[in-house]
């Protein structure tokens, strides 16, 4: 890209407008307050400049009207700013039902980028323009923060948590991709780019490449890993099916019932023990705390969440050389998570805010 | 820390020249020891506040740990603390009626009370050590479901009751100062702040023991 | 015949400063005022340090592309930059330097309550300061002023512990300041001087020591809690163990967001003294002012977590941060606004520390109202951890504390030094911090909100143009520093000598000689006068200087 | 005024029956560990040792009887121990909370 001056950051998203609004209704307001102040201060300074050394001004003590007023205009002010914050912010962070899954693992120092249709990439995102994206990150090691200035959202990406982060671009084109959150020596090297691009371009991009899709690997993963000997895909095994698993209610063996979502299978899979779906008893399934990178366990998760439907045959066979397990940790319990079950009452549901689940999706449904 | 806080009243009973009365210099330092015990309550509650999050988080694991933790021993160990506060006040009632000979044997007491408190205390960490249950140096856990999250707890134990147990070695030296200004007859029934002072610490110090024995030995004694 | 005849030296002439000249006399100092200079020097020593680390990053900065030093080192450049200018300039800066000088004049005692522990205080500062110093010279360390982990527990490979312990063992001086300020003010104030007269410089210092004593020993635990987990690898923070690092960032805010009122409630202090002093004009509100600075130290403890809007803090608990963020600046405006309206129908004089003063409350006022812009939900997730972030603090912390601290050294230093400054050269600096100040860190509000992300080494080069623009106004702002520190220096020797109360201004410490005799006060003054009484003629009754 | 500076002597009963009481409450909160009752054990402990917390400050550090200021220097610590609790709590409990359903 030429590097190009300007004042003012590209607008590439309805949300990047809506913050400009904020933004700038915030300018008008302080810069009204920031030139009342100094003309006052300076007008005061002057008309009562000092003329005489032995000056004796007249005592004033104070008034409760005027502090009121300077008190509560203020804030009154400062509540729509609230308010209108906490909306945009509610829009960057959560996500509607029907936005376009893409899988983003930050580690030092680059973003992994993965659809669900199979594709990889490193340090870039093509997305469509005009439907509603939303970003399930995870980090590999330290804390990073993805940020794209144009469409001004960001998210940190937490070692053990799932951040999600969803928007709709609206204008095609090339922006920024930043890490923004500081994460080691080359924090100023991870940093990539954005591409917009209009729907049917993307389609072909999206046809263009690719070694099969994130469920399909996961499949894979999921036979090297030895799940399949005990999650039998169509009959009950030594543990629970998973098909139509993902995004219902499990019923745990306390009593509580939780959503099957990304944050549920990722603990289920660490930490097998912290839930137990009612009627099977604990400590059959070991852990694999270590021995899965955080993209392998986004595969695991497409995966599961393409079992839908009535039984079917397994897709493909196992072997590409690929290999898992390369984390230099492989994430831990999600604190975030373990107490959403734990704490959640169970008709709200207990899945974090970020990872509302969402119904079921084929993948034709996907490929329009 | 606490030494400190305290220096400024061990060193005389004369009035310091930046006071105007005895009284003022009273209260300048009660409230000067109060307020580091408000340090004291944050510096703890850093602690408790983690282990109240991982509590409530790694429910089964924290109570899992219940059946390595001694609750004789620990029971035992309060009640020898609470035991040292009593001998305490006894200490400071003492001086307030200036009787050196009371001072001296509370102090004594004290002293005694607190050491045994520690000897035990360091027993249980052997006995911890012996167990395996070190996280850093020595893990290893039974229940392997459970060994993270029961590193978390022991972590947590060794570094709340070992912050305990280094401020209870400083209120060991400061009594031992204490005794030495006793034994040579330095409090009378006019002059007895560090008495006082080195009390409150005491006394704190103990608080502190009794939430940490509830909150560390009967997590899940009921299993 | 200009034979100066050596007068022999008159039992009321000496000072806390020509008492006595050894070294022990000044180590083993426990008067409060040698202590104050004990750490204006140590502290103007960090500054200069910090400042140094700040002049190398800007000169980085100045192309896009990291061509100066590497990405190690500029890590390690913004990380000491931070660490030192917080911990060991700005936090320690008017209370330590300031208030330990001025307070027990002010509520009319003869020292703090307790002067050897004040002592004590200045040493832990030492030792902290060595102890980063140490490790900014073997080497450095990289974790962000705000060691947040993993990072700084299990990846960083620099000298995080040294510099942990550094911060700890300060931390520890900052609280055994506040807690002499705070038994100071209760038990120490004068006949008559009762809360409602007190200056309120001593009640911002009075909150700013509440802060210190409630937040400072939980950064110890957090300090002390990574330390551990860096050694043995095991902790509460690393999520690889099963720890949470968002745990961490509530602990390590629930102390850093109420620091920044350390860092700002004794400049207000300083404020209200010079507005009303150069105005001539009692305190417009004073029951306002004071309570505000209570109300900020208060409420300033429960908008932590606007920090940590992205971080995957849960949304409810951003919104209860953001809406008592915006509470805890309502007091600052009341503040603000009371400034303004004191100087009504005042007599102003245009100071030097006036000038310092009109500075202060733009920049504080804009610092400020970004930092509103921070506090609002949906706009902070597009410009945290930018340089639109950058820029707030800097407004608040150095257009707003700085400016206050000269300030306030010029106003005082008459009475520390017994020595007038030069008036022309001042005036002169101040403008030239003001506009160095303004062309640094203005342009970095425009490129943060472009994106441009903090803390990074290289950048997209559409930014250049506002780099280049902020470094050179760090060269223009690092020459205005310079000029005080020299024109204060020559000033020891060549200034013209000090009056009592060279301003015309009241209060306490303006009716003893300056500079001060070593026990302030021959005999306890007795307060009969409410506080900034400049509308009737000022008779203490006090002995002025003999 | 002040009472401090002037100490009153409290009886040496008052401190022995304090004492007697401590002691009993430790076996107590020791006894009642080992009967289930579910979340109600954390709080039965709970109030047990904020009990025991109480009677050392008033009467083993003279509480009862101080200064105003020393009661509320006292008071400040504990409400500063209840924001950080209180506000972190407020994260951790909330994130599982779902935004109002139709916010889209
Ligand atoms: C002296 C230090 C200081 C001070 C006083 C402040 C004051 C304030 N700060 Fe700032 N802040 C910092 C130092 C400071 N800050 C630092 C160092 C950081 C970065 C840390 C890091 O990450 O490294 C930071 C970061 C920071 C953030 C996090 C940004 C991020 O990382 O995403 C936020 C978010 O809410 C914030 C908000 C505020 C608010 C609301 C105030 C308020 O107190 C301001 C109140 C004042 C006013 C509002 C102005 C006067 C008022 C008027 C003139 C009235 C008129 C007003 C209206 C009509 C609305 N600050
Ligand atoms: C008290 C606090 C304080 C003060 C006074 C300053 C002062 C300055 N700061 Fe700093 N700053 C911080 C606190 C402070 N800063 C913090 C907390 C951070 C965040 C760190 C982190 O991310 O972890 C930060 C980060 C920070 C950054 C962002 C780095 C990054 O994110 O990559 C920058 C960039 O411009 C910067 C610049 C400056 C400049 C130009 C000054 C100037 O005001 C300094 C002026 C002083 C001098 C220049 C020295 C004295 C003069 C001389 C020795 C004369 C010779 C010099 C010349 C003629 C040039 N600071
Ligand atoms: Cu990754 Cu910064
Ligand atoms: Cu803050």
């Amino acid at each position: 890209m030429e590097p190009h001056f300007s004042l003012w950051p590209e607008v590439a998203s309805k949300h990047a407008a809506n913050i400009d609004y904020l933004f700038i209704f915030l300018c008008v307001v302080s810069i009204i307050m920031t030139a009342g102040i100094f003309v006052t201060v300076f007008w005061f300074a002057m008309k009562y400049r000092r003329r005489s050394p032995d000056e004796i001004p007249p005592y004033i003590h104070g008034s409760w009207k005027l502090e009121t007023a300077w008190s509560v205009l203020p804030f009154l002010v400062m509540l729509v700013m609230f308010g209108w914050g906490v909306k945009l912010y509610f829009d960057a962070y959560t996500s509607p039902p029907n936005a376009l899954d893409v899988y983003v693992v930050g580690k030092q120092w680059m973003w992994k980028v993965q659809y669900p249709e199979g594709q990889q990439e490193i340090n870039e995102l093509h997305v469509p323009a005009g439907r509603p994206i939303k970003l399930t990150m995870a980090s590999e090691d330290v804390i990073h923060s993805f940020f794209i200035p144009e469409l001004r959202i960001k998210r940190d990406v937490v070692p053990g948590y799932f951040n999600s982060i969803s928007f709709t671009a609206t204008k095609p084109g090339r922006y920024h991709l930043f890490c923004a959150e500081y994460c080691g020596t080359q924090h100023s090297g991870m940093v990539g780019w954005v591409t917009v691009m209009d729907p049917a371009e993307y389609e072909n991009w999206l046809a263009s490449g690719g070694t099969g899709s994130m469920a399909s690997q996961g499949e894979k993963l999921f036979q090297q890993l030895g799940c399949s000997t005990c999650h039998l895909l169509d009959q009950q095994g030594r543990c629970p099916v998973l098909r139509n698993v993902y995004g219902s209610p499990v019923k745990l063996d306390d009593g509580r019932t939780v959503i099957a979502d990304d944050a549920y299978i990722r603990e289920s899979v660490l930490d097998p023990n912290a839930k137990i779906v009612a009627g099977f008893k604990p400590d059959i399934m070991p852990t694999f705390q270590g021995q899965i990178s955080e993209e392998g366990m986004m595969q695991l998760i497409a995966y599961i969440k393409s079992l839908t439907g009535p039984p079917r045959p397994p897709i493909g066979a196992a072997d590409t050389g690929q290999t898992y397990g390369g984390g230099r940790f492989g994430g831990p319990g999600t604190p975030e998570n373990s107490n959403a079950g734990a704490t959640a009452p169970a008709p709200i549901g207990p899945t974090p805010i970020t990872e509302r689940p969402q119904p079921p999706r084929t993948s034709p449904e996907r490929n329009r | 820390m606490a030494v400190d806080t305290n220096l400024e009243e061990i060193h005389g009973p004369e009035l310091r020249h930046h006071f105007e009365t005895p009284d003022q210099q009273v209260e300048t330092s009660t409230i000067g020891m109060w307020t580091f015990l408000v340090t004291e309550i944050m510096f703890f509650s850093g602690m408790f506040a983690a282990y109240a999050i991982f509590r409530s988080l790694y429910h089964d694991a924290f109570a899992s740990t219940s059946k390595y933790m001694d609750v004789v021993v620990g029971a035992i160990n309060t009640a020898v603390l609470i035991c040292s506060s009593f001998t305490m006040v006894m200490a400071v009632r003492a001086a307030r009626l200036g009787m050196r000979n009371m001072i001296v044997l509370f102090l004594i007491l004290t002293m005694l009370l607190g050491l045994v408190f520690l000897g035990v205390k360091a027993y249980e960490y052997h006995h911890k050590w012996v167990e395996h249950l070190v996280p850093g140096f020595n893990f290893h856990y039974e229940e392997a479901k459970y060994e993270r999250h029961a590193a978390i707890f022991f972590f947590l134990y060794f570094m709340m009751t070992g912050m305990h147990a280094m401020h209870m070695v400083v209120g060991e030296g400061l009594l031992a100062t204490l005794l030495v200004m006793a034994w040579r007859g330095r409090f009378t029934a006019k002059w007895n702040t560090p008495v006082d002072m080195i009390g409150l610490y005491w006394h704190f110090v103990d608080i502190i023991w009794i939430f940490l024995f509830p909150l560390l030995y009967l997590i899940g004694q009921r299993a | 015949m200009s034979t100066t005849v050596e007068r022999p030296r008159t039992q009321q002439e000496l000072n806390y400063l020509n008492i006595d000249y050894s070294w022990k006399s000044w180590l083993l100092t426990t008067d409060h005022k040698r202590i104050a200079i004990l750490y204006l020097v140590s502290i103007t020593a960090m500054f200069f340090v910090g400042g140094l680390f700040a002049t190398l990053i800007r000169l980085e900065l100045l192309t896009p592309r990291g061509d100066l030093v590497s990405d190690d080192t500029y890590n390690k450049f913004f990380t000491m930059h931070g660490i030192i200018m917080i911990f060991f300039f700005l936090i320690p800066s008017i209370p330590a330097v300031l208030g330990n000088f001025l307070i027990p004049i002010m509520v009319g005692a003869k020292d703090l309550a307790f002067p050897r522990i004040n002592l004590l205080s200045w040493y832990l500062y030492i030792v902290g300061a060595i102890f980063t110093l140490g490790a900014v010279v073997s080497g450095g360390v990289d974790t962000g002023w705000t060691f947040y982990p993993p990072f700084s527990s299990t990846y960083s490979n620099t000298y995080v512990m040294a510099t942990a312990l550094g911060v700890f063992i300060a931390g520890f001086s900052s609280i055994l300041t506040g807690l002499n300020f705070i038994a100071t003010i209760h038990k120490m104030r004068a006949p008559g001087m009762t809360w409602s007269r007190l200056p309120l410089f001593v009640w911002s210092n009075y909150a700013t020591s509440l802060i210190q004593i409630l937040g400072t020993p939980v950064l110890a635990i957090t300090l002390l809690l990574l330390a551990a987990e860096r050694i043995a690898h095991v902790g509460i923070f690393d999520p690889s163990i099963g720890g949470d690092p968002i745990l961490f960032q509530h602990l390590f805010w629930f102390y850093s967001h109420p620091a920044v009122y350390i860092m700002i409630l004794p400049g207000m202090g300083v404020i209200s003294e010079l507005v009303t002093a150069f105005s001539r004009k009692r305190i417009f509100g004073y029951g306002f002012v004071a309570f505000a600075s209570i109300a900020i130290a208060v409420i300033g403890f429960l908008v932590w977590g606007h920090h940590m809007f992205v971080t995957g803090q849960s949304l409810y608990a951003g919104m209860y941060f953001s809406l008592l963020s915006f509470a805890v600046a309502v007091p600052s405006a009341i503040k603000v606004f009371n400034w303004t309206a004191t100087m009504y129908r005042g007599s102003i004089s245009w100071d030097t520390p006036m000038l310092y003063a009109f500075g202060f409350i733009g920049l504080f006022t804009i610092g400020g109202l970004t930092g509103l812009f921070l506090a609002t939900l949906g706009l902070d997730v597009h410009v945290t951890d930018t340089y639109f972030v950058v820029a707030h603090f800097h407004y608040v912390m150095v257009g707003g504390m700085v400016m206050a601290y000269l300030g306030g050294l010029h106003f005082w230093w008459p009475k520390i030094s017994g020595r007038m400054y030069p008036e022309g050269w001042a005036k002169f600096a101040a403008l030239v911090v003001f506009a160095g100040f303004n062309l640094t860190f203005f342009p970095q509000f425009i490129v943060g909100y472009q994106g441009m992300p903090r803390r990074y080494h290289a950048y997209a080069p559409e930014f250049q143009v506002l780099n280049v623009l902020s470094s050179a106004g760090a060269s223009i702002l690092g020459l205005g520093y310079l000029i005080p520190l020299i024109y204060m220096l020559w000033s020891l020797k060549y200034g013209k000598r000090a009056s009592a109360n060279p301003w015309g201004a009241v209060g306490l410490e303006w009716t003893v000689p300056s500079p001060p005799p070593w026990d302030n006060f021959p005999q306890t003054p007795v307060v009969t006068w409410e506080a900034y009484q400049y509308h009737k003629p000022w008779q203490p009754e006090v002995e002025v200087g003999r | 005024m002040n009472p401090e500076p002037h100490h009153h002597i409290t009886p040496v009963r008052t401190y022995v029956l304090v004492w007697i009481a401590l002691i009993i409450l430790t076996f107590v909160t020791t006894w009642v560990a080992e009967i289930d009752l579910g979340e109600w054990n954390i709080v039965v402990a709970m109030t047990i040792a904020v009990v025991k917390m109480s009677l050392v400050a008033a009467f083993f550090m003279h509480i009862k009887g101080a200064s105003a200021l020393t009661k509320l220097v006292c008071g400040a610590g504990l409400f500063w121990m209840a924001i950080l609790f209180a506000l972190t709590f407020g994260d951790y409990r909330s994130r599982a909370w779902l935004p109002l359903e139709g916010w889209w």
